[in-house]
């Protein structure tokens, strides 16, 4: 190419498909078929899956029926739980993102419209498997009935918060309930969850784990990082992309240009990638056992994209209003995960619309009496544990300088409330 | 007459970037949400609609890709100034920043060189937890070749960020978020006030192009006794201890750490012949060391007391606990009264 | 699965197919066939190319002759202009190599058996194109003919170093041959490439950048950050994998398990990816020559990579035949680079052995004198550049820190020259 | 008796690790070339074919995955000690520590922890260049949850690694690359002294376990006029710099900078009223500011001169210029002669 003729170079900014001030559209989706996806065997050869990322995995039909190979074939009371776990998971969203607006927290995250998936996932692994959250994921704990008043207290950080006021609400840890620690930075813990695969197998143990990132977050070093030492190791873990469609304001399409899947990702590393219906309840507990058997069988780690929704604000601090159409959520071509798997417990005649009813009233009220009983120990500020807890767990033992300021800290407390009745700093 | 508007920090800011990206067409900026949403504080809020989809944009949630492809532009001859949403979350970026953007210009022997501003939000004061709160300027301040500039007030936001996008060198710009919408004296309860009705000359910001030069320090307030070393949203909670302490102090800005104006400091401790540095960050390591280590090793002769650190203590950002870490105007009050009662 | 009988899990560690103790193999690399790789239009659509990573793109085929849709068809001149600065190379790496066992300079890489690649994209792209090179790449520099002299002055860091003693040897800068400064750590400017790139787009230029990881680099988050941020932006760049299959004694199965190539990498980005061999200085040449077409027509970024073979040890501090066979280089199934060209030219009449030798001695030559001439300033510790230049450009203008430090530096100097006539630190 | 044997400080950090490889079947290594190859430096020859490819293996060239893998195992309940190449690579998974290894067990108020420890080769003094030679202990110091250990001899390399591996918390562990093989003393035109054949009784190493508890510093020399604080290879520059001034200085070796043993330079200050800090890395905003700090809070009124620093100039380690920048035993000597006849 002689220089003269040269084009003229562009930049390429991605933009999404619509804008507050634009039409609505879904048409990039391609919902496929039900049932239609293929479920290779669990020791199948990545070669021969390379397909499989530009697929969408669903069980649950226009119809409300299951069908196809991905179904896990569950029993009615299962399903049930996990509605459950996920009608209680929003009655909680519900009350503690209203508990923000009244000052009882700093901060709040809803998980809406995303609750398929940690609750499906929760309910299918085992006792002792391993999960690395992210900060959408409490119905994990709501599907193991994690007491809801602790979960308040923690939330807000009062005397009784179970994270002694060290961090901040909703970025969980309950390690008796397989719940790694979170925290604000995005992507760090995928890799955590690598390596907690290959500890369990260094170990000749039997507990696999299990990690989130949202879309946005595929684009750091770090989801990287983790893909490439589960590929290298054959760790036996199952590593999720929540492809919500937005980080914060920005559309997939930065982290995954031109509609490309997130499940493709996998290509690069050489285990399978598979791309699921996260609003199916079934088709998320399906795909997920499949993975789990590849990993607790020595097949190795896969990369499953559960394709979703933020139906709400990326936190308390948003306002999606902002950069996209109000009511696009309503459009989302693949519904509501709440809605979605009661009314295919209703098609197969397990479930009805009163007991529904009773579900979401009776789920309401228990989050409403923990919220209470977590109100009477404290809201944010109102209550906090002791001062003592500021000073610990920095290391395993304190050291001089931590000794020293606490002391400094008891001094000027003292003092002061000597003087003045009050502290201060 | 220069034309002035009352400002806040974010109005400041963003005032900064549209003058330069108005002057020069190499001025570029992108980062997480910065575009069509206008960044989580709003700073880059209209830069995309006034000035076009290229050069104000969105990018992928990478901050090392952020800061790596900016050095690229950088070498290529642009000017970019890319927003970090928060300093905690500079890290990723931490290698690019150390390995790449400060030393590119000496190992090349000058034919590259990497003028990047790096804006971020930093600090704590706003619920924010461990990881919306730190203020990781030692970590930068160590690395030689990086600039680093903390504005206390809406006037130097907007100088000093204008002389940063104008040096050749790469700056880190750290933004205290708690001062965005006013000024913070570090007493929460107190009825917050908005920069516009602050009292405040600093909110009085020029519409159009001026220079804070960096590495010149503000006397924001003169005073015989003791000299107080701070900057960001600490100018404030200095002024509001030292009222606290009756001390009369002399309170220096140091607006950038990076160059540091060594001759300020030198010049007001040899005459108060006491010294109390505060910052928010924690104490050990932190930059309050090197300040204390150059005011006795230039200032030996003339101190009659020791020099204090007033800082966070060494954990985590601890949640729950943010007034008790927060080293407020009560813990520097008490320093300048040990500072001038000392023996 | 129930837990009981759950089977045991297992570190799988990958382990490379030879050892200095086993037989040479190798089995796994499949050559192909030359000329048999369809070549797809510039703007063909990343969803029809995703066949191509697994396929080996090569031109010479066993009978020396160029054949098939990537033979970029070259005059005989360019490909002896090719030839020369591959020859030139070689010549000048063994020359310095030994400089260092004579303690001449501080550190030397040889390139040995890679020439091909940054040879004949040295020549293949534009001036103004820019080049983020990895240190192995030096034959870019001899392909325009950068001086010798000067690079063997940069080399033993004497007076004359064009970067002034600041940089270690062969972490080359050389701006007016489109050559990015080069630095030890691996990875971190593959990201500036493309932003370089996307300064070019944004300024509406016509100039596109090239740059190079190794294989055992990718797994860098860097790697990953880059091919997102070119992938996004369709930055105008050519990104590289030198897959010379090790990174010092780690075989490429880290960074690709099982033997995937690295070219599906791109396949995580919605980019096209190929693998080319990289022994092959047509092959190169014409896969060059696709991607920079694609770049300069905003079809955006390519990912090619360089199957080769580091026929050397990693630097002058390593000993290869601690970790692999001694011989195992002689079997590589893709021949020397050199050699292959050569017997090209041959093979189309335009070049014999008698000229062959007759330019292996004359640039042998040409790097005695230049490697003398060097010598004449000085090598390490003999002659350095003059002491002020350790304290510019650290910024563009010196801060107070460093006008004290070198005043302190020159009085110690001066008061020890007056005592002791020498000076020290 | 224990028995003891030569070994060089490689030898001696190899045989920490074989030892705790051998009492604790959840020590595991690993990092990039560390496995058949037995790692560039030679650290870990022979662990693998000893205790087999699962203890001992190499890793994908990331840092950011080693780190962030090894927090995983360890979370897990192993005790993994990954190797970085050299510490100037150890930007790349920065992140990493601070953000996770260093605040996962208080941010998860003790649910899990993360007692990883990393070696990393570490300084100057061998020609590396920008990238072969940096001294980022500062960076390491700062963080508040990290531990950060210098050992500056083969006895003391081998147990504090054991005091290292057997802690709870997650450790920096910086190994001095240019004493690997022997003392060095800042003359890089002396003849090379081996460990075996330096005279120094540090050089005769346990063959068994033991501990070199952290955060207790060693008295290298006692001394009356000044006290020397250094670490690393700064401690044999230290003696030599000592004997070249003809001072009576104390010299103290810190081992550890966090936790760091304030009582005894406290004790060692208070006696000699002088202090000379002398550190590789360039001098603004390193560790010698915190120790300065210390140092002059603690014994102003003991201290009859200014605290001096002796410390790496301002700029990237400069590769042609290495003797021009490292701070040898001259520049210490200066130092010493200043502090004395400070009036
Ligand atoms: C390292 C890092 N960078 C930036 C942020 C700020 N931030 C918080 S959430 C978020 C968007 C995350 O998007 P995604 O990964 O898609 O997750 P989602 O919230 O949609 O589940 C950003 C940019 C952060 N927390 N950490
Ligand atoms: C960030 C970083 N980590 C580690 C190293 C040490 N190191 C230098 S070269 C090398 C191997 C590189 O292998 P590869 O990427 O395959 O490139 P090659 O040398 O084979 O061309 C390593 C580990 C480094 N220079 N930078
Ligand atoms: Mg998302
Ligand atoms: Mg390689």
């Amino acid at each position: 190419m002689t220089k003269s003729n040269l084009p003229r170079l562009e930049l390429h900014i991605p933009e999404p498909p619509s804008r507050p001030d634009t039409p609505i559209t879904f048409d990039h989706v391609n919902r496929g078929e039900a049932g239609a996806v293929r479920r290779p065997d669990i020791a199948e050869h990545e070669s021969n899956m390379r397909d499989l990322p530009y697929e969408l995995i669903r069980v649950l039909d226009d119809d409300n029926l299951a069908v196809g190979p991905w179904n896990p074939m569950l029993a009615p009371e299962t399903l049930i739980k996990g509605l459950r776990a996920m009608v209680l998971s929003r009655a909680f969203d519900d009350r503690l993102f209203r508990a923000h607006r009244q000052g009882k927290t700093s901060f709040y995250m809803k998980s809406t419209g995303e609750e398929a998936i940690s609750a499906a996932q929760s309910l299918a692994l085992d006792k002792g498997d391993m999960f690395f959250p992210t900060y959408r994921a409490l119905a994990w704990l709501h599907a193991r009935n994690y007491p809801l008043t602790t979960l308040c207290n923690q939330i807000f950080s009062n005397a009784e918060d179970p994270l002694a006021g060290k961090q901040l609400p909703i970025l969980m840890s309950a390690r008796a309930y397989d719940f790694y620690s979170i925290s604000g930075n995005l992507g760090v813990r995928f890799v955590h969850a690598v390596g907690w695969a290959m500890a369990s197998a260094y170990k000749n143990d039997t507990k696999i784990s299990l990690a989130y990132v949202g879309d946005g977050t595929t684009a750091e070093g770090d989801f990287h990082e983790a893909m490439t030492f589960a590929a290298a190791y054959r760790a036996p873990t199952i590593l999720c992309v929540t492809n919500n469609q937005y980080a914060i304001s920005s559309f997939a399409g930065f982290a995954a240009p031109e509609r490309l899947p997130f499940a493709a990702k996998a290509l690069a590393y050489g285990f399978p990638g598979i791309k699921v219906d996260g609003n199916d309840f079934l088709a998320v507990w399906g795909a997920t056992q499949w993975a789990a058997e590849r990993a607790r069988t020595n097949n190795g780690p896969t990369l499953i994209e559960f394709y979703t929704y933020r139906a709400e604000g990326h936190s308390t601090s948003d306002d999606p209003g902002r950069y996209r159409p109000k009511h696009e959520a309503e459009h989302w071509p693949l519904g509501d995960p709440v809605e979605r798997l009661r009314d295919h417990l209703i098609a197969i005649g397990a479930w009805d619309m009163d007991r529904h009813a009773a579900m979401e009233g009776e789920t309401k009220e228990q989050v409403k009496v923990a919220a209470k009983e977590a109100e009477a120990i404290g809201t944010l500020g109102q209550s906090k544990p002791p001062i003592e807890e500021m000073f610990e767990d920095v290391f395993a033992e304190k050291d001089w300088r931590l000794k020293e300021q606490l002391r400094e800290l008891k001094a000027r407390r003292a003092a002061r409330a000597e003087t003045q009745g009050g502290a201060g700093a | 007459m220069t034309e002035t508007k009352k400002m806040n920090m974010i109005q400041a800011l963003n005032s900064a970037l549209d003058v330069m990206m108005t002057q020069d067409e190499d001025v570029l900026v992108f980062g997480e949400d910065v575009g069509y949403f206008g960044g989580v504080f709003r700073v880059t809020e209209g830069l995309q609609a006034k000035h076009g989809l290229k050069r104000c944009f969105d990018a992928p949630l990478t901050e090392g890709g952020i800061i790596g492809s900016a050095i690229g532009m950088a070498a290529y001859g642009l000017k970019p100034v890319p927003e970090i949403q928060f300093a905690d979350y500079i890290l990723p970026a931490y290698d690019q920043l150390v390995s790449e953007a400060a030393r590119l210009r000496y190992r090349s022997n000058g034919e590259f060189s990497s003028p990047v501003t790096v804006r971020t939000p930093y600090g704590g004061g706003i619920f924010g937890g461990q990881t919306h709160s730190q203020s990781p300027e030692a970590i930068f301040a160590h690395v030689t070749g990086l600039k680093t500039v903390i504005p206390s007030n809406p006037y130097d936001a907007k100088g000093l960020l204008i002389a940063s996008i104008e040096c050749d060198d790469p700056v880190i710009f750290l933004e205290p978020k708690r001062l965005y919408n006013g000024p913070f004296y570090g007493r929460p309860d107190e009825e917050l006030k908005t920069w516009a009705n602050s009292g405040l000359a600093t909110a009085e910001v020029p519409v159009g192009h001026y220079e804070v030069p960096l590495g010149r320090a503000a006397l924001v307030r003169e005073g015989s006794e003791v000299t107080v070393l701070a900057y960001g949203t600490m100018v404030h909670v200095a002024a509001a201890g030292i009222a606290e302490s009756g001390v009369d102090a002399e309170l220096i800005d140091l607006r950038s750490i990076v160059p540091l104006d060594i001759d300020a400091i030198t010049a007001s401790v040899r005459k108060t012949g006491r010294c109390v540095i505060l910052h928010e960050a924690s104490r050990f390591g932190g930059f309050g060391g090197e300040l204390s280590a150059l005011v006795q090793e230039r200032c030996f002769d003339y101190l009659r007391a020791p020099i204090e650190r007033v800082a966070g203590y060494d954990m985590p950002y601890p949640h729950a606990f943010e007034w008790d870490y927060f080293p407020g105007p009560i813990r520097l009050a008490e320093a300048l009264l040990n500072a001038v009662e000392y023996r």
